[in-house]
């Protein structure tokens, strides 16, 4: 069974930003979870291979990464914070 | 940003006014305030650090401070509580940020103010890049942090 | 009273300069400052107070004062500490006493900031004397302090 | 065997110096010690017999009630601090 693909705007901060070498960008994926989504994220851009994942906001939302992504969900992918 | 009539958190562009930022939390009621400054250190970890800079995704920096602020206020017996925090670059000795409460008795607003930059530091959403005396830059983690909003499993 | 260059601990007779005693306290090696203010309140147990005076015995409470700066200084990892004690007259809101900490870390400058405002409160020689709306004055002891330095027995 | 009398400077703080009626005394007694001295001090100012003692210093050092008083000494009687 096909499933269909999805689009998702993905959005990078900080050190994941320099690593993609992009703030934005829109993937066509078939990926499940947000967790897959990174994944293939890695593979297409290796300087993020070395980082594991931290936090993620699905629609300015903070998530889990099990999260089941829809069509048109904004992803986005946060390094461990460091405030104050 | 910072708007010295009202409590609540703020994102500042440029230096913080500790003057104004301490005059939002008089109150005739409070006989007690305490206000917490964390400022660029010319060290970390023992490197030599010339300046640094702070990106946050402001949307969601501006809601989770808010609800920091309004959580210390329901477990603490505090009558104010303010918080900002810089972004972009900072120079040595600036304020990265602020937190101020104030109340009748001392013991809450000495927790309170704790409880305010610990969970500052733990979930807001801003990163912290630190630039060396040896040309090189990077962004620090926040050690101690295990990812509090991370439910569930996490690749990688 | 206060001097802005040095850190140490003063009485004043007149207002305390918050952005003065503040300043004293940069560091470039200093990533957490802690500032405690206590203000005089308009009430307490209870009774609606007008204003209040503060009677301190000078040269013993420089001396004490000094003392538990020093004492901060050694017990935790802290590299300023500073406290000024108003005496005389004050009225609604002012500042009667701030202590302020700079170190490193966060840690080091809450705890120290805690250590020596409870402290002054419990070995400074310095007594308070409220005045209420109802016209009536009282001197305020400090209920939770049992007389630390009254070795051997006391008559009465 | 008579006791030499002792002169003993004075000095009332805030609630004592209210109700002895004046900030500093001079002693003449044979009170042996700083606790002796108060409780002769209280049948001489009536007002202070309602309080009770709290922390004393003897030429500006903090001193134990059982102290030994000599000849010449200033005895501060303090009352309950309350600073802050």
């Amino acid at each position: 069974m096909a499933i269909p693909v999805k689009v998702i705007e993905i959005k990078w901060f900080a050190a994941y930003r320099e690593a993609a070498g992009v703030a934005t960008e829109t993937a066509r994926t078939d990926a499940a979870t947000a967790a897959e989504l990174f994944v293939e994220m890695q593979r297409k851009h290796p300087a993020l291979a070395s980082f594991s994942a931290a936090l993620l906001a699905i629609n300015d939302e903070m998530a889990d990464w099990n999260r089941t992504l829809q069509d048109g969900d904004e992803v986005l992918f946060f390094p461990p914070v460091a405030g104050g | 940003m910072i708007n010295s009539a009202t409590q609540g958190f703020w994102l500042a562009d440029s230096a913080i006014d500790a003057t104004a930022f301490r005059e939002q939390l008089g109150d005739e009621s409070c006989g007690a305030c305490v206000i917490f400054e964390g400022r660029v250190r010319n060290h970390n970890e023992g490197r030599a650090v010339l300046r640094l800079a702070y990106e946050a995704h402001a949307p969601m920096a501006l809601k989770e401070g808010a609800m920091i602020l309004q959580e210390a206020t329901q477990r603490f017996a505090i009558s104010k509580a303010a918080a900002v925090h810089r972004q972009g670059e900072l120079a040595l000795t600036e304020a990265a940020v602020v937190v101020g409460v104030a109340s009748a008795h001392r013991d809450a607003a000495f927790q309170a103010c704790r409880y305010i930059i610990d969970e500052i530091k733990h979930r807001l959403p801003i990163w912290k890049k630190e630039y060396y005396a040896d040309g090189t830059a990077e962004w620090v983690n926040c050690r101690q942090c295990a990812a509090p909003h991370a439910h569930g499993e996490t690749p990688g």
